[in-house]
C-alpha cells in the first residue's frame, strides 16, 4: 500500500470516491499551503452535504483563489468549522458570511488555536482537554468549564476528520513531505486527524529515502495520496496579493 | 485617520513598540499593531511570533523579492530574520497557549476598566472573526491593545463594560489610543502619558470610568 | 529456553509475524516481539514503528557501522529504511495513542480468556516496568502476545484472569505460545493452530476456561 | 538575552544556579540523547531534594552512563517521575529501584505516553487531557475517569518542569536545534515544558542562521543556555552497549 498507490495522475481521480456528507479539511493560512487544485477537482467533484474545516472561508482577498466560499456557493456545504465566518475588518466581506446569515449553511466558530488543538488531539488519540482560550466569552456559554490551580478552563473535544486536503513543497514516494515557509501551517496537524490525507505537491515526487528521515516535517504514515500540481496555468500556484486601498 | 486628534497610527504603534524589552517574544496583529514592527527601539532584540508558525520573521519583502510561501498573520509577505523558525499550527499555538508570548498587540472595538477587551464581533453579527484573538488574549503574559480613543461618532471606546462580546477578561494591561496612554484600573483608567496637543479634561470626557493621572505626567514622545 | 516443548523463540515470532498485511505499521515490543522482524513474509511491506519515534527502522546495524544515536525500543542499534522518519516522543505516542499502529506485539506474563493481559509488574512488586506498553496496549488497533504457554512451575499462563496487575483490559486479540496459536473467546481460549508435537489435550491441561478448536486444525509450519 | 548569552562555557557554570527543591526532566532514550555531561555536572553541583522527571532511572545496561540512578545513590532526589521504577527484565537490576523499595525516594510510575504528553501540554499550555492509557489498570484506581463517544478515559494533568536538560546534534547561538536520528526523543517536549532548557551539543554552535528555519527541530525560544560538549575523556558520548549474555 506503499509507493506505487500513493501517487495519483490527477486531483480528479485523487478526489473521485469521496462521499457526501464526509468531513473534509483544508490546509492554508492565507495563500501558502491552501490545496488549491483539490478545492478546483472537489468543487467539479460535486459531493454534497460536507462538514469543511479550515481556518477561513476566504475570499476577502484579491485575487480569489479556489476557497471553501466557493463550495458553499456551489451547493456542496452543510456546515463550516472555522476561525471566521466573517472577516476581521467589517469592511471586508466573506462570500460565505450571508449563507452563514441566512442559516443556509450551519457553522462552527472555533477560535484558531483551539481549531489547531483539536485536530492534533484527534490525530494523537486525545479524546478532550481543557484550554483557556475563550473562557469568558460567549463562546463558553453553556459549556462546561473547570477550575485547575486556581485558573478556569474550557473543555474543547477532538476534531476527528474524514479527509485532509493539503498541499506541500517536497513529497517522497512513501508519503514523507516537507513545507517550505508558512506552507506548513495547519497541513501536518489535519494530516494526523485524517482517514485520508490527500496532498498537493510542488515539486517533482522524489523516492523513498530521499529526503532524509531527520528532515521529514510529515511522517509517511500520515499521508495516503500524492499530486504533484502541474505548472500553471494548468496547475494553481500562489499568487501576489493585491493590497486594497483604504 | 486624517482629522483625528492626537497621534497618529504608527505614532500610536511607536509608543506601545518603546515598552517591548530586550529578549521578548511578541505577537502583532493585524493592522496598526503590525506598525510596531517599523519602530526603531535600539538594539533591543525582539522576537516576533505569527500564528502561522513563523517564530522570528523581519519585515515586509522589498517588491520583487517575495517568497510567496512566506507570510505574517495579516499575509502580507515577509522576510525572515537570522534564527527564525518554521513550526505547525499546533506547535505554534502552544507557543501562544503555553504563555511564551511575553507580549500580544491587538486592535480592538472597546477595552473595559477591567481590562476586558471585544474585538471579534459586532454588535447584532451572527458569528465573527476570531482568528487566533482569543488564545492569544486568554495565554499572552501582557496584552497591549491600539484603538482610536473614540468611536466615528464619538463615543468612548475606553469604558466601565464592553457592551460588545469580549475576546477575554480582565486581560489588558496597557492600551494605547491617539489621546494617550492607559492601563485598566478596575475602576477606571490611569493616564500614563499623554498626547500632544490633548488636556487631560478632553480625555476624561471621553473615557469610561474614573480617569487617575499619573504624577508628573508626560508626553508622549512623537518622532525619532 | 531449551527444554520446552513445541515452538522456540524464533518460531513463535515467525507465526505472529505471518499474520501481518501489506503496508500495516507495526511496533515490535523488547525480546521476542523484536524476532518478528526476521521472519521473511515475502514482498509485504511493513513499517516498523518504535516508541522513540523511529518510524521505519530496518535491520539491526552491522558490528562497526553502528549509528550510536539510532536505537529501537530495546537499545539496539538498528538501521533506517527508506522512506523513514523521525519525530519526538509527544508526536510518537501520537502515532500510538492516534490508533495508527496497526499491530503491536509484546511479551507477558499473562494473558486472561477476556483478552486482558499483564506484563509490567510481578507480584508483590512495589512499582515495575511500564515503558510504553500500556499506551501501546490501549491504543494499537491489534494487540499480539507471544509468551511461554506455561511457567517455570508448569502453571497456566493463558488464564480465566490474571492475578497480576494488567496492563490492558480486553484487548489481546492473538497470543503466539510455544504450543501453539489462541485467541481470548470471553470464556476460554480458540486454538487456532497447533505447535507440532503438542495434542489438544496436553494443550487444554494448562490453560485456562474452555479450550476450543478451530475446525480443520492446522499444525503451525516451522522454517521456511 | 539572545546571541552571547545562551553560549555557556562549561557544564558546571551552565548548572551553578539550580537550587534546591527543582524539578529537572532528562532527555534520552537508551544512550541517544541522554544528557550525560549536564548530568556529570549536576552530580558535582550536589543540589538537594530534586523532582527528577525521565524515561528511566538508568543503570540496567553497560557500561553504566551517567544517569539518575547516581543522583539518588548521591542523596540528592526526593522523588522520580518516570515509566519505569523497575526494569522490564526481572533478571535485570535498576540501581533506583532499592531506594523506592525502602522508601528512601519517592516516585511517581506513568506510562511513556501519558508522561512525554503530560510534558506536551505543560508546554503548549494545556491543564490536563483525557486518555485511554492505563484505563482498568491499578493506576488509575482511585482516579476520575470519564466516558467520551462511549469509552473510558482517564484525567492526566500538565506537568510544567523548573528546568529541562537535553542533548541535541546541532545548535546556532539563537538556540535553535537539530537531533540526530534517535537522539531527538523527549528531548524537543521537554525543552517545551521548562522555564529553563539546558542543552549539551554534539557539534561546534553555529551562527544564528546557519540552521535554516524549515530544518529547526526546537525553536531557539525554547532554549536558554548551549554547552558544547568537549571530545572525550573530558566530554561523555555515547558508548557501543555491551550485550549480556541470557
Amino acid at each position: 500500500m506503499t509507493q506505487k498507490t500513493k501517487l495519483w495522475s490527477s486531483f480528479k481521480e485523487a478526489v473521485a470516491d469521496i462521499p457526501d456528507g464526509s468531513t473534509i479539511a483544508f490546509g492554508g493560512f492565507a495563500m501558502p499551503g491552501t490545496p488549491f487544485n483539490l478545492i478546483k477537482a472537489l468543487l467539479e467533484q460535486g459531493a454534497k452535504r460536507l462538514t469543511l474545516v479550515a481556518n477561513t472561508t476566504g475570499g476577502a482577498q484579491q485575487p480569489r483563489m479556489p476557497d471553501i466560499g466557493m463550495l458553499v456557493e456551489n451547493g456542496q456545504v452543510a456546515k463550516v468549522i472555522c476561525a471566521f465566518t466573517a472577516a476581521t475588518r467589517p469592511t471586508d466581506v466573506l462570500p460565505f458570511t450571508k449563507y452563514y446569515e441566512s442559516g443556509e449553511v450551519d457553522a462552527e466558530l472555533v477560535p484558531q488555536g483551539t481549531l489547531a488543538e483539536r485536530m492534533r488531539a484527534a490525530g494523537a488519540g486525545i479524546p478532550a482537554f481543557y484550554t483557556p482560550t475563550a473562557v469568558g466569552t460567549e463562546l463558553a456559554e453553556g459549556r462546561e468549564t473547570r477550575v485547575i490551580n486556581g485558573r478556569e478552563y474550557l473543555l474543547e473535544y477532538a476534531l476527528p476528520l474524514d479527509y485532509a486536503f493539503i498541499r506541500a513543497r517536497t513529497a517522497d514516494t512513501a508519503g514523507n513531505l516537507r513545507f517550505h515557509r508558512a506552507q506548513r501551517n495547519f497541513n501536518p496537524v489535519m494530516a494526523t486527524a485524517a482517514r485520508c490525507t490527500i496532498a498537493e505537491i510542488d515539486e517533482p515526487i522524489v523516492p523513498a529515502g530521499s529526503i532524509d528521515a531527520d528532515d521529514v516535517h510529515t511522517a509517511g504514515i500520515y499521508v495516503h495520496r500524492l499530486v504533484q500540481v502541474p505548472p500553471a496555468p494548468e496547475g494553481i500556484w500562489p499568487a501576489k496579493r493585491q493590497e486594497k486601498k483604504r | 485617520m486624517s482629522g483625528t486628534k492626537g497621534l497618529n497610527r504608527q505614532q500610536m504603534a511607536d509608543r506601545v513598540a518603546r515598552e517591548f524589552q530586550d529578549g521578548w517574544i511578541v505577537n502583532l496583529g493585524v493592522g496598526i499593531p503590525t506598525m510596531c514592527s517599523n519602530t526603531d527601539i535600539g538594539d533591543r532584540d525582539i522576537t516576533y511570533h505569527s500564528e502561522n508558525g513563523v517564530i522570528g520573521y523581519g519585515g515586509v519583502a522589498a517588491a520583487g523579492e517575495e517568497d510567496l510561501n512566506l507570510v505574517n498573520a495579516g499575509g502580507q509577505n515577509v522576510t525572515l530574520k537570522p534564527g527564525a523558525a518554521v513550526v505547525h499550527h499546533a506547535d505554534s499555538f502552544g507557543v501562544i497557549r503555553g504563555g511564551h508570548i511575553d507580549a500580544t498587540v491587538m486592535g480592538a472595538y472597546q477595552v473595559s476598566m477591567t481590562g476586558d477587551f471585544a474585538n471579534w464581533k459586532l454588535k447584532g453579527q451572527k458569528g465573527g472573526g476570531i482568528g487566533g484573538a482569543m488564545d492569544l488574549a486568554a495565554c499572552a503574559r501582557r496584552v497591549f491593545i491600539i484603538l482610536e480613543h473614540v468611536t466615528r461618532d464619538g463615543s468612548p471606546r475606553l469604558v466601565t463594560a464592553c457592551d460588545l462580546p469580549v475576546t477575554a477578561r480582565g486581560v489588558v494591561t496597557l492600551v494605547a489610543t491617539n489621546y494617550g496612554l492607559f492601563e485598566p484600573t478596575g475602576t477606571g483608567f490611569r493616564l500614563r502619558e499623554i498626547a500632544p496637543g490633548l488636556t487631560v479634561d478632553e480625555i476624561r470626557a471621553v473615557t469610561g470610568g474614573t480617569l487617575t493621572v499619573a504624577d508628573g505626567l508626560r508626553e508622549i514622545a512623537v518622532g525619532g
